[in-house]
């Protein structure tokens, strides 16, 4: 039972990824790839707890707590800089892919 | 040991990734190639450090089960390096942009000249061509 | 009662697995970006603290419990900033058309009062030039 | 509305600061509390902020209600929220709503904003402190009506909030007061 | 003889000195040394000559074999006589050469003094070494003396001409010292020649030595630098071209004959040599109009003539040949002093221009006629004697050859004849209008006197000098036919050859204008100056090429390279018989698997990114999958670290991308994209071929092992990463925040360019400093100390009140960081990128005021405090005589509070925080706020 | 216990300049406290250096377990005779460059070019953060601490070279920095190897285990620590960055670099060959690879109108010479090649540094624009053409000596492709006497092409054939007595020459032996 949960949950957070991961790619702005970043920190934190579930063990407690201390960090520097210069977020390469 | 085949491939495809940026010439993405050479090569130290096991923290008395804590403080070494190093080339890559508007590393202007001059057979600056002294012309 | 607590704790996590799926289904399938923000970010809030649930019924002893509930609590602070400050973002550089929505109340608010309203000029002509990703290398 | 002078500040922020010391290291002993209140002391000296907790007057069961109505909020929308991604059809539309406050208290302003954010379905946009317009984009918004229903649900929240937390629960009172 | 050498080292040093006070009659007093050395030949004659040569020896570099061993026998003796005395008296001609303003002439009188000692060290040096050390001296100052007059395109090219040639020559000796001297055992040449070693080797070096002596005496090929070399002054041409340097060459064979005159290729290659050479030297002579260039060609062919003597290798030729090496210093040096003389009596030396000085300069023409006479080969004169011994030698010689050997001598000396007769026509005749004359200084016609006296006095007292040389010439043993010096052998076949040698050179001298005439038509096929240039211009046209080719200057074309250098060497020897492991296992857990995919699929899209951030954004996922597979590895510090790193990463990237443009321009092309992605490949597969090779072939047990029970009974931490790091392995951490301390340095540099920027900034700072001393923030209102770095429209309320809110608590996790570490994860480094990622809140939510709010200190003071903290760790523990960086760890007993560890390397750990706090506080005041300054400078310019 | 003594030296050269940078980065804005504090640090360091000298060579290799944990366990730094030479010959430079450099700060006066001709006052710092790395390498034990060593001083040079952030040396600077961090990177991925394949760092243990490994594995890590260490050196193929990089340093900087840095590499190459891979098994493939590095190199130099170009080729070539030593791994050739590398360090940094006083003095380094220095300059003359002299290995000057070393050490092995080594030798010390005559020619004696520096305040005019030279005064003496420093060291080379090759036979058969060094650093035998 714990086993096949393990598994079940190890491969919905590895298909979260990899879909976030597209989204990463596809963009089509740098706004959606940190939003996309931002997720993923998430799943990461799942992860981690999954990790310390399975092996029991609180070594990774400082990670989380770094992480919801200071993780958002990132996509609020990417706001701040793409607010004032607009040009930033223009939809870039992959416009057709992204909303096709 | 055994070695693990999954982290050996992703040491080699951090490093042909990194290596393909590398080769751009583009300062950022130099940088970011360098930034996955250097993740493939903590990697490599998580091989060479062999199997998986425990943090290496000591709990009780027994130790066994533990990975190898030494590769892992060599790594965070480097990742440290790594950090400095991003600092450094952003700065320089900031730099650039302000002097050429531009962060594109172009060919040394000397070695071009050269190249010029090898392919024009401008030989203009040698102490050898034109007419000369015959043999001994004294003053 | 361990083992109980034990499965209870892997519930969560596959609960909270599952919910960072659903975060990133609606990532990839929700048409702008301030809706895939919400089905991004927002099931999150709950997956990970459901994660931190889970990690403290397993692990369950009194230093663990007291950083699992500081987690919680950061990530109830720090997450809805970062929403808003991209979502604000996303506003004010016009990436969230008026067209898109059915009701604008900033947008009226906005263009009433003062006029500074933002406006798609602001995208440099070459910002619209769309290239093929698979040409992505020069 | 002074509740503490300066220094009294600083030590009740040293003691919040060496509750989360303890709940670091996990175990509450002598020792633990007293470093963790010096290092907190040494923080907030060393680190001056203005002060946070003026207006503020916590009453645990409005607080209590007030979490677990908002708990029941974030389960709900999560559980919604997640059903839009996953089904067939297009997403609903959305809209951006912005609501008049009764508060000029930034803090409670930001409370009610980050409760709000939390909850799946709705996003702060914009807050404007002193006019106390807060603006939200909300998912499955489609009409006037829903419109109004939001702003609604939103003054409902801001009144809960202040119960639970405000000196003044009419929130009159903003933060301007001081020295 | 050190004495004597150091001496002239000594009068080169004054020499300078002397030439500001005294002037030119400073040289005077330089010709001491040379004349001392003289003196101090003559005086050891008769010990050298009863066979008791003088020796002196001081060891010097033994791993060299080098040593200061010095060793006058008869040839020495001969060679000490002409250098010292020839150079005395050109130092004193010198005094009445020069005038006192002369440029330069300080240093000229040094080189030209140093340029003595050199060549007594040449021919007095018993080391094969030493020789050649003293011989590339003579080169060196052989150059500066014939650059003298620089500014004059000639000169340098001569100087330079006479560099390289005699420079390449001496190399090749050098590497035939070598190979003899390691050979032999032994770099001293007595030793040697008292055993001479034989074989393949041998031949080689001494082809090598001959080289050597080839260049310097200028013969064929290289004949060609000496006449161009007549660019320098008159008393250098008479010295260094003609007297002394040039017969460096000769010297060496002379020196070398006794013991390898019968190595294959030596006499061949000598007498072929010198013959040709005396003959295309005294041919190229009697077209000459500069009198200096036709003494300059004489003494090429006469050095042809001396090589041949010397070279050949037997007593009577030996004999010969010494004799004419005296008798050759003494002519030409005289002869060329006398140009000098004319040269400045008259002001040309063109034999077309010169006219009627037989009268006018009575005594310089006496002195010319007689060295012409001695040089012609005419009785009683030393040059006959030496040329009459020559014939002599080779009229009775059997060795095979020797015939066409007298044949070339005869033809030679008929040429000399018919140049010495122009050079004296040219020089004194009277044909047409006299020249002007200005009379000549007498301290300058000291010299021409005393050198044709000698013509004349060592010509008569030649039986003497035989008594005197004999000794060397008798190292061969007797042959057949005694050859003996003297002005009057009674009627032999030699005299006969002498008459023959009178008539055809005043027969040729007779029609000189048709010898002429015709050089000037046949053109010289192989002019060796004009290939020595040809060769130098395919130097420089090889060096473009090659330059050209290989140095692009193209950095991705570098790293192309380096990187090929590895996918062939290392990546090549995988293929050749490497280890490969027997098994492999596919990871360590499922998981690692699966973080590999993203990361892979991460990687492989950063390389195909063209926009800035998309990349930097999935570089940082590659990041945060490294940090799950640290994790998964059991490394939760490194997992840690890493996280944060990458938000820091993430962070200054964009502080700096948004400047850049959002996409990679990279034009103009490098390498081709399927090159980079081919190489990039190739690398790849070589890193993981060279992963699963280190790793299968692991036996040992590692080091590591101990760590544990190390890192908790002496490092007093559990956590045993941290103390290998701040502990075990704490001298690399050091090393490594001072690469911290450098970087923060170093973007605070390219950021902060100008000195008036950084005082700015610490203005700014001290403003800052004293506006919260009168109003500090904990009285303040709002909900961050100065948040007007930003815009009022782009403040948001929500960032700051939380920022509020988290600000304390960011700070206090950072100490919890700092002090646990040592037992859990954590430690000075994540603490102190956690209270940086601190400051970048504050930095974002309330720009540049507010950061400088939030810690109202320079950068700097935190790195260098920092740096201090941890370094001075472990001078303080050397000081208490311990090792460098050794902790202690004190237990304490503290009432109410218990028992309290503290581990000094803590105070360590306190360092690194402060460095690395430190470094974040310079990256967000450099590319933070700087920037934000300059932004808004351009912002305000533009509007 | 004379030993504790003679240790206590040890870590010295690293922590002082260490705690030396940490001042002075606090101090910045004082300038006098800044000179005053590494001047002063830096002649403890040559002191301490001089003394290690001594104890190294009477006491045997001086080795240190930092902290107290006994080797293997932690890091050891070990000073034998070779690392205490490399020692006190880089405090030496560093100390006439550190002095020179002030010079050139107090002769400029102008606050935005202070000392070592930055705009900044981060040259103190970084240059002592600089000799603390050189130190580091020298003295490190450990494989990775080797690193470390380098990762200190290449960062130091990434700032220093890029000082004042002109576009000429940031253009450089990202090649020297890319570069240079990609044979860092190889070097890690070379350790990470390393321990995978032994498990262990430590390089007197490493000796040991690395002999233990299956002949290709071995092979192959030697390889890529060579790749790494090679690129460092600038040894051909990998050399081309060099040259691009370094002339657009400031003068001072130029020197240091082209003193120290590369034999940085050139002193792990002979570790790499000596102590953790002996046995010869790449000696042909360095013969060639010095032969290249000799040919090409100097091939550049000649092609170069730019002196301080051109004196960057010939660095490059000339590192063919050492790794010609180092290749042929006999004693005599090892011995020759560290006197080689001694030699070299203070001619290419006195060379650099003169080319800084041409520059500073006749506003440009190129021959194309310069002349008539030696008559308008005299002690430019003197201390350009001692030292281009010795480069070129005119005797009795070091250059010879160690040329005559090399070359006999070739002629000892005899083999064919040692021969053809000696040869390229000599053709390439010919052509370095031809590039030095070029400059010495164009620069020195010929009459100035055109005006180039219009300083009328203190001038001196001379006329030549076809222009006029302005100077600008005299140099400085802050400047030229530093400079002249140097140039009495590289004659003190010849002068000491005997006891010195004697200690540099000592220690290339210490080098060769292999016991005096493992034996040091793990007295209880290899674990
Ligand atoms: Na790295
Ligand atoms: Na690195």
């Amino acid at each position: 039972m714990s086993t096949v949960l393990t598994w079940v949950s190890a491969t919905l957070l590895t298909a979260a990824a990899l879909l976030i991961v597209v989204r990463i790619v596809r963009g089509p702005t740098v706004l959606d790839r940190v939003v996309a970043l931002d997720v993923l920190i998430a799943v990461i934190v799942s992860a981690l707890a999954l990790e310390a579930v399975v092996n029991r063990h609180g070594t990774t407690l400082p990670i989380l707590i770094t992480l919801s201390l200071l993780g958002f960090l990132s996509s609020v520097t990417v706001a701040r800089y793409v607010e004032r210069d607009s040009s930033e977020v223009a939809e870039d390469d992959d416009v057709e892919e992204g909303r096709g | 040991m055994t070695p693990n085949l999954v982290l050996a491939v992703l040491v080699g495809v951090l490093f042909a990734t990194g290596v393909y940026l590398l080769l751009a010439r583009s300062i950022t993405r130099a940088l970011i190639g360098l930034l996955l050479m250097g993740n493939g090569s903590n990697i490599l130290f998580l091989v060479a450090s062999g199997r998986a096991g425990r943090a290496p923290i000591v709990t009780g008395h027994d130790s066994s089960g533990m990975s190898d804590p030494l590769p892992q403080a060599m790594v965070l070494t480097a990742i440290v390096i790594t950090l400095g190093m991003t600092a450094f080339l952003l700065a320089m890559a900031h730099r650039s942009w302000q002097l050429e508007r531009s962060d594109v590393v172009r060919d040394d202007p000397e070695d071009v000249e050269i190249l010029r001059r090898a392919e024009a057979d401008d030989l203009s600056d040698s102490d050898f061509v034109g007419d000369d002294l015959d043999e001994g012309t004294a003053p | 009662m361990t083992a109980v607590l034990d499965s209870a704790s892997l519930l969560c996590l596959t609960a909270s697995a599952l919910l960072s799926l659903a975060a990133a289904v609606g990532l990839l399938r929700f048409p702008d970006l301030l809706s895939r923000m919400h089905a991004g970010t927002k099931p999150q809030v709950l997956g990970v603290l459901l994660a931190l649930l889970g990690v403290g019924l397993r692990l369950r002893s009194g230093l663990d419990v007291g950083m699992l509930l500081l987690v919680g609590l950061f990530q109830c602070l720090t997450l809805p900033v970062a929403a808003h400050m991209v979502g604000r973002a996303v506003y004010r550089t016009d990436l969230v058309r008026s067209c898109d929505l059915a009701v604008d109340d900033l947008s009226v608010e906005r263009t009433g009062e003062d006029g500074r309203a933002v406006d798609g000029d602001q995208l440099g002509p070459d910002d619209h030039v769309s290239e093929d990703v698979h040409r992505s290398d020069g | 509305m002074r509740r503490h002078g300066w220094l009294g500040r600083q030590v009740l922020g040293a003691l919040g600061g060496a509750v989360v010391w303890v709940l670091l290291w996990g175990n509450v002993s002598v020792a633990n509390v007293v470093a963790g209140f010096l290092l907190s002391l040494l923080i907030v000296v060393v680190f001056p902020l203005p002060p946070l907790t003026v207006g503020v007057r916590v009453r645990p069961l409005r607080l209590l209600r007030l979490v677990v109505r908002f708990a029941y909020d974030v389960i709900r929308a999560s559980l919604h929220v997640s059903w839009l991604a996953f089904r067939p059809q297009r997403p609903p539309r959305s809209s951006v709503v912005t609501t008049q406050l009764t508060t000029r208290n930034q803090l409670f302003q930001t409370i009610v904003g980050e409760m709000l954010s939390l909850v799946p379905g709705s996003l702060v946009v914009d807050i404007d402190g002193e006019a106390g317009l807060i603006s939200l984009h909300v998912l499955d918004v489609g009409t006037p009506a829903q419109a109004a229903q939001h702003r609604a649900d939103v003054l409902a929240l801001e009144q809960r909030v202040l119960a639970a937390l405000a000196a003044d629960p009419l929130g009159r009172i903003g933060t301007e007061v001081d020295e | 003889m050190i004495a004597l050498l150091l001496a002239h080292v000594a009068a080169a040093g004054v020499a300078p000195a002397l030439v500001r006070r005294w002037g030119r009659r400073a040289f005077l007093a330089l010709a001491v040394p040379p004349a001392a050395a003289a003196v101090w030949a003559a005086v050891s004659t008769a010990a050298i000559h009863d066979g008791h040569p003088v020796v002196e020896r001081y060891r010097w570099i033994d791993g060299l074999h080098l040593e200061l061993g010095f060793r006058a026998d008869t040839l020495t003796w001969l060679m000490v006589l002409v250098v010292g005395g020839i150079g005395a008296i050109v130092l004193v001609y010198c005094a009445g050469y020069f005038s006192d303003d002369e440029p330069l002439l300080g240093r000229f009188a040094a080189n030209l003094t140093a340029f003595a000692g050199a060549m007594l060290g040449l021919v007095t040096s018993d080391d094969l070494l030493m020789l050649y050390l003293f011989w590339e001296v003579t080169t060196v100052l052989s150059y500066l003396l014939i650059g003298h007059t620089s500014e004059l395109r000639p000169s340098r090219s001569a100087a330079t001409q006479a560099l390289v040639v005699t420079t390449a020559g001496g190399l090749a000796m050098l590497v035939g010292i070598v190979l003899l001297g390691e050979r032999a055992g032994t770099y001293q040449l007595s030793e040697i020649l008292a055993d001479p070693p034989r074989g393949p080797l041998v031949t080689t070096a001494v082809v090598l030595l001959i080289v050597g002596a080839v260049t310097k005496s200028a013969l064929i090929p290289f004949h060609f630098w000496l006449p161009s070399a007549m660019a320098a002054p008159t008393p250098v041409s008479a010295y260094l071209h003609a007297a002394a340097m040039v017969k460096a060459g000769i010297y060496l064979v002379a020196r070398l004959a006794p013991g390898f005159s019968d190595v294959p290729l030596w006499r061949p290659v000598l007498l072929t040599l010198g013959g040709a050479t005396m003959l295309l030297g005294g041919w190229r002579a009697l077209r000459q109009h500069d009198l200096k260039l036709l003494l300059a060609f004489g003494t090429v062919s006469q050095l042809g003539f001396l090589t041949v003597l010397v070279g050949t290798g037997s007593r009577a030729a030996a004999l010969a040949g010494t004799t004419l090496l005296l008798a050759h210093a003494l002519f030409k040096a005289c002869l060329f002093l006398v140009v000098g003389i004319v040269d400045h009596a008259t002001g040309s030396r063109d034999l077309r221009v010169l006219s009627g000085l037989g009268r006018s300069l009575p005594v310089v023409a006496g002195c010319g006629v007689l060295a012409a006479a001695s040089m012609a080969g005419l009785p009683p004169l030393l040059g006959f004697v030496g040329k009459e011994a020559a014939y002599e030698t080779f009229l009775h010689s059997s060795a095979p050859g020797s015939t066409w050997v007298l044949v070339v001598l005869v033809a030679g000396s008929i040429l000399t004849f018919a140049y010495s007769a122009r050079f004296v026509w040219g020089a004194f005749a009277e044909r047409g209008p006299r020249s002007r004359v200005v009379r000549p200084d007498a301290y300058a016609l000291v010299g021409p006197v005393l050198l044709a006296a000698g013509s004349v006095v060592v010509g008569v007292l030649s039986t003497r000098l035989e008594t005197l040389t004999s000794s060397y010439s008798r190292l061969w043993p007797a042959d057949g036919h005694a050859v003996h010096l003297g002005l009057w052998h009674g009627v032999t076949p030699a005299l006969g050859l002498s008459a023959l040698t009178v008539l055809g050179g005043a027969g040729l001298f007779a029609v000189r204008g048709g010898v002429e005439r015709l050089q000037a038509a046949v053109p010289t096929s192989l002019d060796a100056q004009r290939s020595y240039r040809a060769t130098m211009r395919s130097l420089d046209r090889a060096s473009l090429e090659v330059t050209g080719g290989l140095q692009r200057g193209s950095l991705p074309l570098t790293l192309g390279l380096i990187l090929s250098v590895l996918v062939i060497v290392p990546g090549g020897s995988l293929l050749l018989g490497v280890t490969w492991p027997d098994e492999v296992r596919w990871w360590d857990t499922p998981a690692q698997g699966i973080v590999a995919l993203v990361v892979l699929v991460a990687a492989y899209w950063t390389a195909r990114s063209r926009r800035r951030l998309r990349a930097v954004i999935l570089v940082g996922i590659t990041g945060y999958g490294t940090a799950m597979l640290f994790l998964l590895h059991g490394a939760p510090d490194l997992a840690l670290t890493q996280v944060l790193v990458e938000t820091v990463s993430l962070v200054v990237f964009v502080l700096v991308v948004r400047r850049l443009p959002q996409r990679f321009s990279d034009t103009p092309p490098g390498i081709g994209r399927w090159a980079r992605a081919t190489l990039g490949l190739l690398v790849g597969a070589v890193m993981t071929g060279l992963a699963l090779t280190a790793t299968t072939v692991r036996e040992a047990i590692p080091v590591s092992v101990d760590f544990p029970r190390a890192a908790v009974e002496f490092g007093g931490g559990r956590n045993i990463v941290n103390v290998t790091l701040v502990d075990i392995r704490a001298w690399d951490t050091m090393g490594e925040l001072s690469v911290v301390l450098v970087s923060a340095t170093g973007v605070a540099s390219l950021v902060f360019l100008r000195q008036r920027f950084v005082d700015r900034a610490r203005q700014a700072l001290e403003r800052t400093r004293s506006e919260m001393a009168e109003r500090p923030p904990g009285r303040g209102v709002g909900w961050l100390a100065r948040p007007m770095g930003v815009a009022s429209e782009r403040r948001s309320v929500m960032f700051e009140v939380v920022t509020r809110l988290v600000f304390h608590t960011v700070a206090l996790w950072s100490l919890f960081l700092l002090f646990s570490g040592h037992n859990n994860p954590g430690g000075g480094f994540s603490a102190g990128l956690v209270l940086g990622l601190g400051l970048t809140m504050r930095y974002l939510a309330g720009g540049r005021s507010e950061l400088r709010a939030a810690l109202p200190v320079s950068p700097g003071a935190l790195l260098g405090a920092g740096m201090v903290l941890a370094a001075g760790t472990s001078l303080v523990t050397l000081a208490f005589g311990g090792e460098a960086l050794q902790s202690w760890i004190f237990h304490l007993h503290v009432p109410l509070l218990g028992d309290v560890h503290l581990v000094t390397s803590l105070f360590f750990d306190i360092g690194v925080y402060l460095v690395v706090v430190g470094l974040m506080l310079d990256i967000l005041r450099s590319l933070g706020s700087a920037i934000d300054d300059q932004i808004e400078q351009e912002s305000e310019l533009t509007s | 216990m004379i030993d504790l003594g003679w240790n206590a030296l040890v870590p010295l050269p690293v922590v002082l300049p260490l705690v030396g940078a940490g001042i002075t980065i606090a101090a910045q804005g004082h300038q006098r406290l800044q000179r005053a504090v590494t001047v002063s640090v830096l002649a403890a360091v040559l002191g301490v250096s001089a003394a290690l000298v001594y104890g190294a060579d009477h006491v045997g290799p001086l080795s240190v377990d930092v902290g107290g944990w006994r080797a293997p366990l932690g890091i050891v730094l070990v000073v034998d005779r070779l690392s205490s030479l490399m020692l006190l010959v880089s405090a030496t430079i560093t100390l006439g460059v550190l002095l020179y450099s002030i010079g050139q700060g107090r002769a400029s006066g102008d606050t935005d070019e202070s000392d070592g001709g930055s705009p900044l006052p981060v040259f103190h710092p970084t240059m002592l953060v600089l000799s603390a790395g050189v130190s580091n390498t020298f003295i490190a034990g450990d494989l990775f601490n080797l690193y470390v060593g380098f990762e200190i001083l290449l960062f130091a040079s990434f700032v220093l070279l890029t000082l004042g952030g002109t576009a000429a040396r940031v253009r450089a600077g990202v090649s020297y920095v890319v570069v240079s961090i990609l044979s860092s990177s190889v070097f890690l991925s070379a350790i990470a190897l390393i321990y995978a394949a032994t498990g262990t760092v430590n390089m007197a243990q490493l000796a040991g285990r690395l002999d233990a490994l299956p002949h290709g594995t071995r092979l192959t890590l030697h390889l890529m620590l060579l790749l790494g260490f090679a690129v460092k050196a600038a040894v051909f193929p990998m050399s081309g960055w060099l040259p691009d990089s370094y002339p657009t340093a400031p003068a001072p900087v130029t020197a240091v670099f082209a003193g120290l840095l590369t034999k940085v590499g050139v002193y792990a190459i002979i570790r790499t060959q000596t102590l953790l891979f002996p046995g010869g098994q790449l000696t042909d493939l360095l013969l060639v690879a010095s032969l290249a590095t000799l040919v090409v190199g100097i091939l550049g130099a000649v092609a170069q109108d730019d002196i301080k170009r051109m004196l960057s080729f010939t660095l490059v070539s000339h590192i063919g010479y050492m790794t010609f030593g180092i290749a042929l791994g006999t004693t005599t050739g090892l011995s020759a090649a560290i006197y080689y590398v001694a030699h070299h360090i203070i001619i290419q940094t006195t060379l650099f540094l003169v080319a800084g006083l041409i520059e500073r003095q006749a506003g440009s380094t190129s021959i194309r624009e310069l002349g008539g220095l030696a008559k308008v300059a005299p002690v430019l003359g003197l201390l350009f053409f001692v030292p281009a002299m010795n480069l070129a290995g005119i005797p009795p000057l070091s250059g010879f000596l160690g040329k005559v070393g090399l070359i006999q050490a070739g002629a000892d092995v005899g083999t064919p492709l040692a021969y053809v080594l000696i040869a390229g030798s000599v053709v390439t010390s010919l052509l370095t006497l031809y590039a030095m005559s070029r400059v010495w020619g164009r620069a020195f004696w010929q009459a100035t092409p055109a005006v180039y520096r219009d300083d009328p305040g203190a001038a001196i005019e001379i006329e030549g054939d076809t222009g006029v030279t302005v100077l600008a005064g005299p140099p400085p003496r802050g400047m030229t007595v530093p400079t002249a420093g140097l140039v009495l060291v590289s004659l003190a080379l010849t002068v000491v020459g005997g006891p010195l090759f004697a200690l540099t036979g000592r220690a290339a058969h210490d080098l060769v032996a292999r016991t005096p060094y493992v034996s040091s650093v793990l007295p209880g035998g290899t674990p």
